[in-house]
């Protein structure tokens, strides 16, 4: 299923398995959305899915989430807190799996129904997670790599660099902690190494993602700043922009992509006139107001874009499914990803997917 | 004589009365208005949430009786807990990782007091850069990996039962809290340390005038170093009961926590400027802000309010301590 | 004098009926005190009787709870010091007062800085210099006051005070910390203002001061007012009597109480360190030595030493002959040696702790097993103690912060006697401390000594050294410059080694 | 007399060029083997990372010189631009939002001063509780949405030109780093503030001896309630300095950045306990930090090494201030 066609939220297909009417076992139930953060834009149009949802299959939520996305304890109270409530169903988006395990298991043995969205829950205990809502990161982030490799200027490089003058790529990673943010900077970086080949790409900087190899063209470094405060980021950003040889940059989520805007003067030094880093190629991920202006101006090469809207709607809606005793197939609910760029922004439902 | 003395009795019941009525009466609140507050699982998550903070709350009040501060317990309790884990999941048996975790974090806390008692550094200053070097310590060893501690049901799961919840049993269908126990055990031994000891004579008069306990003959150098050793083994068992209720380490974090333990204690009536404190306040000032956390959460009044309101706890306990001084010194 | 010649009309300052209560202490208790324009007006009595609260009432850093204050005529009530000193009224505090990390021009003009928000430190340097010189101070403007001697310290205070060109000039015991020179300076300066018709209130424990400078003398007891004397017309003892009512224990010593053939308990030889040159001297059993000096002779220094409290350059301690090597004061106290500092709120005391702990601090270990503390045995020695020297107190428990100075002197005494120290050394033991319980430290010192205790006792009151000492040993600039048999020593021959600067 | 005060002015020298030597020895050191440490582009980095930084250290050097401590300067600017950024996205004028932030965060340290000069808390409490509040209360208001100011091409982002950058210019292709004028600017005001006001002449006496100033007739409840309030100004300073720079607020944040504000304030040489300081040491503690967090970056160390340095750095720069200090005492 492409993400696109579910853009508009009344026009949501799904939620046709799921009306109203035959849910009376939902009706006015209490679910519990716990999110692995707040405060950024993208959680934001999560919390608006998950509310039009809420709106349109009549029952109740609560949304809320941690302060920042190592706040594990945090995530766990809240989790139990939502617990003891004693909700219908529980929409979860977990920082780590491991720490929620015994409370999953509890769900289970309280017959509260769990459903995973965004990065969801993955490895959870057999049986323990209804369905999960969520993207796959992993095949998100390759869109960028293909995307980076199939440009004609990085592809003129590519094929100029030797062993002995090799080529610079950065990674900039809010942490190499989270599930879906270790999914996104791998799936970017194995998906270079498949196509510019294993010999010619060599990995350094963060320990999680070494590889060596004898005679690189390609060096791609990644960068895990100290904190994920804005300004650490920025630091970091400008760490990966002042590599000799850097051609590409790749932020691998809002943060990420906010670090190098941030380094960048907002963007505008990838200007491709005058700007400063008129000859690198800059690609982020997720959205968010400047980086968004940044691809239509064209200083980003691009982004991917999940759908979050999507995401916090199926959330919800597959929660009531639960609550209903509906069964799914279909454990896995790809909300999908796309590429954009300053072209496909001018299309609306592409553009509608990029939340300011 | 007679009367002032009872006058004194009076006060100083109403003192230690005031911190508990605060916590009967914050429960009280929100098992009326919070959602589902007045239940079992609820007193046990506000029990799961009080352990870590707990404990390091404890080890801080010897430090701050002292009139000392240790911002490095949160850092030192998760840098423990870190290195444990990767040491546990480079294949060594759980129970050897859980002793080197007290072990490495009461050498920090030794390292501490080494610094402040010998090298004569001013608390603050040698425990922020042991925050800040504990915090980075952990994420150099681990090499920013998060760690992972074996869960309920893995096989090594078993020391959960001891330090967190025992698996299900006909009485507790959810497991019987085993932790208020772990707790609970070494809130004794604080406060014994504390109470009938040399140890914890010494910390009091410490913090009441350091150079009178050095010129009495007392080898305050070795005291004062015990006194943060004493206060990283704490942050020892907080690592382990923090292990064990969350699982998942993180590298990185950590800080911050330590604010939580020194509200803790500054609600439960520890006065900062050291020779004025108890066990059993720091004790109540720890559920004070569980109770709060969860009530609020209860209400649903997210994570931001309790932030806002435990702040605003602590002023107004504070407040209400100089007050209610201020009045009992104007009746006598 | 000036100030007898126009009597009764020139009453510059009446307190009447002055009341004041602090938590329990009923500090103040219809007190009344008259000050005539151009007298020197000493105030005495007992520690606690109320002579600084009184003087805090006049100078606004108190309000009274009754009575009222005529000045020049017309009723007045402070708010704070500010408002004192801008109607002419201004104080040097007993306890120094001053910002150590500022200069001495800084110090003196704190809050008199200039009319605007801009700083001009050139013109108070000027006339901090102005000052200076008419009071012959050897100290710079720019010296930060933290790096001057106590007495100096003093000696700024002073100035300031005087800065204010005040009519009327409260001075709270200014002398407890100068030396001899600095104290005639200070008495020149005082007869200087005197002159210029400035009127001053002196309080002081030292008697034969009051005698020098004062033309009138008022005696308070427990908040009281008492009497005034004129000091021409009156004697010591009447002013005494009238201070405590009762007569005190006053022998002066004439003969050693100690054996001739009396073994050494403590040898020192050359100490050495940054204040102290060479000092050595024995102790003998049952001796009471007497450390006589001028201020800053190096006399604490010395002790502090001994006691292994300051690092130590050179030199040797024997305890009855045997070298020990003393780096630490736990090494002093293993060795039996015991240090009552000159300072009890910041050396002596934990004054948060209970008087039964403050006790036994010395020797907890002997009331633990495996560090836990037997509680039932602390009470009983401690009561034991309290009950030997008569400690006044409601119970064990009282918190020492609660007792007067006296009182809080004792406890430091019990806690030494309960560790069996065979040789004590008593820093200024009755330093702030009145008359009355003055005369029980002495006698409980004598005990001591008889009981076959050795005592060094450092004084600055040559009174009380030739009164308690056995021998003395004389101190100057860091050197022991002679030891004096009590047989042979007087107030001059002391002065005269005292002061035999190399 | 004479000897002794030339080897006081030595030794005054020497602990003057200390951290100077210190900062200019790790630029070079990270020159040579950093890389590509040694450029333009790096040392406006190093700037950048300073401005926000820079900020706090100086209003806080004015509360530690007292012997205070404020640990609401991070969270007080945050909550202060995350409600400037709530305003603005609310159709505000932004420069009516940027004085506003400024009266905010003044506000804020309005109050801290009134808690500890008038109700006589504890400065570490109070800010404690107001560090916790101020952070709440930043994510009550935005309603925990991240909150974003004008990037440099929007219509109103002309305001970075001034505390950030400016637009590209001939010389400088990147644009101007007008942010180093706009810190200068506040130093000079924040050093003349110190050494040539009667509020620094009484900012250093309170730490110095508090008793004492208000006996002397000067109104210390009045100046130390001012010493807050000025250093919750340079807060509000350093929130629209982060505003310009990193464009993006997000609620929830800040504390943590006090702990970093007060390492600078400390490496350079001012003393916790009151009484001393300087606000070029301060400055040279905030570039210090920021060459140490991109030397470190540049040499391929992670931001984990960086923690850990720097707490390294905060004991070392401590400890040789007091074994300096005993040394130079022995040579008197
Ligand atoms: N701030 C205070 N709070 C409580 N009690 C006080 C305070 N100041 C003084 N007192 C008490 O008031 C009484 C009078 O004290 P005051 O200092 O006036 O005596 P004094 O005559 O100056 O004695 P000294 O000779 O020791 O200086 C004492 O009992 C003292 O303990
Ligand atoms: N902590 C200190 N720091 C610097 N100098 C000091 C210190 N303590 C004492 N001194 C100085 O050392 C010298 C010796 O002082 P000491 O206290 O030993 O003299 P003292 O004879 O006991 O006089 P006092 O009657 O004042 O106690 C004096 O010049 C004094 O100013
Ligand atoms: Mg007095
Ligand atoms: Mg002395």
């Amino acid at each position: 299923p492409t993400p696109s066609d579910g853009a508009a939220p009344p026009a949501e297909p799904k939620s046709e398995s799921a009306p109203a009417e035959n849910g009376n076992a939902a009706d006015g139930a209490y679910i519990a959305v716990i999110s692995k953060g707040f405060q950024h834009q993208f959680w934001q149009v999560v919390k608006k899915g998950a509310e039009q949802a809420a709106k349109d299959l009549n029952v109740t939520i609560t949304f809320d989430g941690p302060p920042t996305e190592s706040d594990i304890a945090i995530q766990v109270d809240m989790l139990k807190a939502a617990m003891d409530k004693g909700p219908a169903a529980i929409c979860l988006a977990a920082l780590d799996t491991e720490s929620v395990k015994e409370q999953l298991n509890d769900c289970k043995n309280k017959g509260i129904p769990v459903v995973g969205f965004d990065s969801g829950v993955p490895n959870a205990p057999e049986g323990s997670i209804y369905a999960t809502a969520s993207t796959d990161n992993y095949a998100a982030a390759s869109l960028a790599a293909e995307q980076l490799f199939a440009n004609a200027d990085f592809k003129a490089k590519f094929d100029a660099a030797t062993p002995e003058k090799p080529i610079a790529i950065g990674v900039l990673s809010q942490d190499a902690t989270s599930e879906s943010l270790i999914k996104r900077t791998s799936g970017f970086i194995d998906k270079m190494i498949v196509l510019a080949g294993e010999e010619n790409v060599k990995v350094v900087g963060h320990d999680s993602y070494k590889k060596d190899a004898a005679k690189a063209k390609v060096v791609i470094t990644v960068n895990v700043p100290a904190t994920t405060a804005a300004a650490d980021m920025k630091t970091g950003a400008e760490a990966l922009l002042s590599i000799e040889n850097l051609v590409a940059v790749y932020g691998s989520n809002e943060n990420g992509a906010g670090g190098i805007l941030a380094a960048s003067n907002d963007g505008n030094d990838f200007n491709k006139e005058n700007g400063k880093y008129k000859d690198m190629i800059a690609l982020g991920f997720d959205a968010g107001k400047t980086q968004r202006v940044a691809v239509e101006n064209g200083w980003f090469l691009g982004s991917v874009t999940q759908d979050p809207y999507q995401i916090g709607y199926k959330a919800v809606a597959l929660a009531v499914d639960a609550i209903n005793g509906k069964s799914v197939e279909n454990k896995i609910i790809d909300t999908g990803a796309k590429w954009y760029n300053a072209e496909a922004l001018k299309d609306p439902a592409i553009s509608e997917l990029v939340y300011e | 004589m007679q009367t002032i003395k009872q006058k004194e009795k009076v006060h100083v019941d109403f003192q230690k009365m005031l911190a508990p009525a605060a916590l009967v009466i914050l429960y009280i609140f929100f098992s009326i208005f919070g959602k589902n507050f007045f239940s079992g699982s609820t007193l046990v998550s506000i029990m799961d949430s009080t352990y870590y903070v707990g404990f390091m709350a404890f080890g801080i009040t010897f430090v701050i009786i002292t009139g000392g501060i240790d911002l490095s317990i949160g850092t030192n309790m998760m840098m423990s807990a870190l290195i444990g884990g990767y040491v546990y999941n480079s294949g060594v048996n759980i129970w050897v990782c859980l002793v080197l975790i007290i072990a490495i974090s009461t050498v920090v806390g030794c390292i501490n007091g080494s610094l402040i008692s010998r090298l004569k550094l001013p608390p603050f200053i040698a425990t922020l850069g042991m925050m800040m070097m504990t915090q980075g310590f952990g994420s150099i060893i681990t090499k920013v990996q998060t760690q992972r501690f074996p869960s309920a049901f893995d096989a090594d799961g078993g020391y959960k039962a001891i330090f967190y919840k025992t698996p299900s049993t006909p009485l507790f269908k959810t497991g019987f809290p085993s932790g208020i126990v772990y707790m609970g055990i070494f809130f004794v031994v604080a406060l014994f340390l504390l109470n009938n000891t040399r140890f914890g004579r010494y910390t009091y008069a410490i913090g009441s005038n350091e150079e009178s306990v050095r010129l009495s003959g007392v080898n305050v150098i070795k005291w004062k170093t015990l006194v943060y050793t004493v206060c990283g083994f704490f942050c020892g068992l907080s690592a382990i009961v923090y292990a064990s209720t969350y699982t998942t380490i993180i590298p990185g974090t950590g800080n911050g926590l330590e604010m939580n333990a020194i509200a803790a204690v500054i609600i439960g009536g520890t006065s900062m400027s050291g020779g004025v404190g108890t066990m059993s306040g720091t004790l109540i000032g720890a559920f004070l802000m569980s109770v709060l956390k969860n009530g609020l959460m209860s209400m649903g009044l997210q994570g931001h309010y309790q932030t806002f309101f435990t702040g605003l706890v602590v002023i107004l306990a504070v407040l209400l301590d100089i007050y209610r001084n201020k009045k009992a010194a104007e009746v006598k | 004098m000036s100030a007898n010649t126009n009597s009764d009309d020139c009453v510059v300052l009446k307190m009447i009926d002055i009341d004041k209560r602090f938590q329990g202490v009923h500090a103040l208790k219809k007190c009344c005190f008259e000050l005539k324009k151009g007298e020197v007006h000493a105030l005495v009595g007992e520690n606690g009787a109320g002579k600084s609260t009184l003087m805090k009432v006049l100078t606004g850093i108190y309000q009274a709870d009754e009575g009222k204050i005529l000045y020049n005529g017309e009723e007045v009530c402070f708010k704070n010091p500010k408002e004192a000193q801008e109607a002419g009224i201004s104080i040097v505090h007993q306890e120094l007062n001053l910002m150590n990390h500022l200069t001495a021009a800084q110090n003196i003009f704190i809050g008199r800085e200039s009319k605007g928000f801009l700083l001009k430190d050139s013109v108070i340097n000027q006339k901090t210099q102005q000052l200076f010189d008419q009071l012959k101070l050897s100290i710079q403007p720019t010296d930060k006051v933290g790096g001057l001697t106590v007495g100096k310290q003093q000696m700024v205070e002073i100035s300031k005070a005087i800065s204010f060109r005040s009519s009327v000039l409260v001075l709270d015991e200014p002398t407890a910390a100068l030396t001899d020179a600095e104290i005639t300076e200070l008495f020149k300066t005082m007869n200087d203002l005197r002159e210029k018709g400035v009127t001053m209130v002196y309080i002081s424990h030292r008697m034969d001061e009051i005698m020098e400078i004062a033309d009138r003398i008022t005696v308070m007891r427990d908040g009281e007012y008492i009497t005034t004397l004129d000091a021409k017309s009156t004697t010591l003892d009447e002013i005494i009597n009238a201070m405590v009512g009762r007569t005190i224990y006053l022998e002066p010593k004439m003969v050693s109480s100690v054996a001739p053939d009396a073994p050494v308990v403590l040898e020192v030889r050359n100490l050495e360190s940054k204040e102290v040159k060479e000092v050595s001297f024995k102790l003998h059993k049952g001796e009471i030595l007497g450390l006589a000096g001028l201020m800053g002779a190096g006399r604490t220094e010395t002790a502090r030493l001994i006691f292994g409290a300051d690092p130590r350059k050179g030199g040797e301690i024997l305890k009855n002959g045997v070298p020990v090597d003393i780096k630490t004061p736990q090494d002093a106290v293993k060795a039996g040696i015991g240090y009552l500092s000159e300072d009890r709120k910041r050396f002596g005391l934990s004054a948060g702790l209970s008087i039964a702990d403050n006790i036994v601090l010395t020797c907890l270990e002997d009331f633990s097993h495996f560090g836990i503390i037997n509680k039932e045995k602390v009470k009983k020695e401690a009561e034991k103690y309290v009950e030997k020297i008569n400690i006044k107190t409601p119970s064990i428990s009282q918190l020492v912060r609660k007792l007067s100075g006296g009182n809080q002197q004792k406890v430091i005494i019990a806690k030494w006697l309960i560790k069996n120290c065979d040789v004590l050394i008593f820093d200024e033991p009755t330093r702030g401390i009145d008359v009355g319980a003055k005369s029980e430290i002495y006698k409980l010192m004598n005990e001591l000594a008889a009981e076959g205790k050795s005592i060094i006792m450092i004084s600055s009151e040559l009174q009380e050294v030739l009164r308690m000492s056995d021998r003395i040993a004389c101190m100057c600039e860091g050197r022991l410059t002679k030891i004096l048999d009590i047989q042979t020593a007087s107030q001059e021959l002391i002065m005269k080694y005292a002061t035999s600067r190399t």
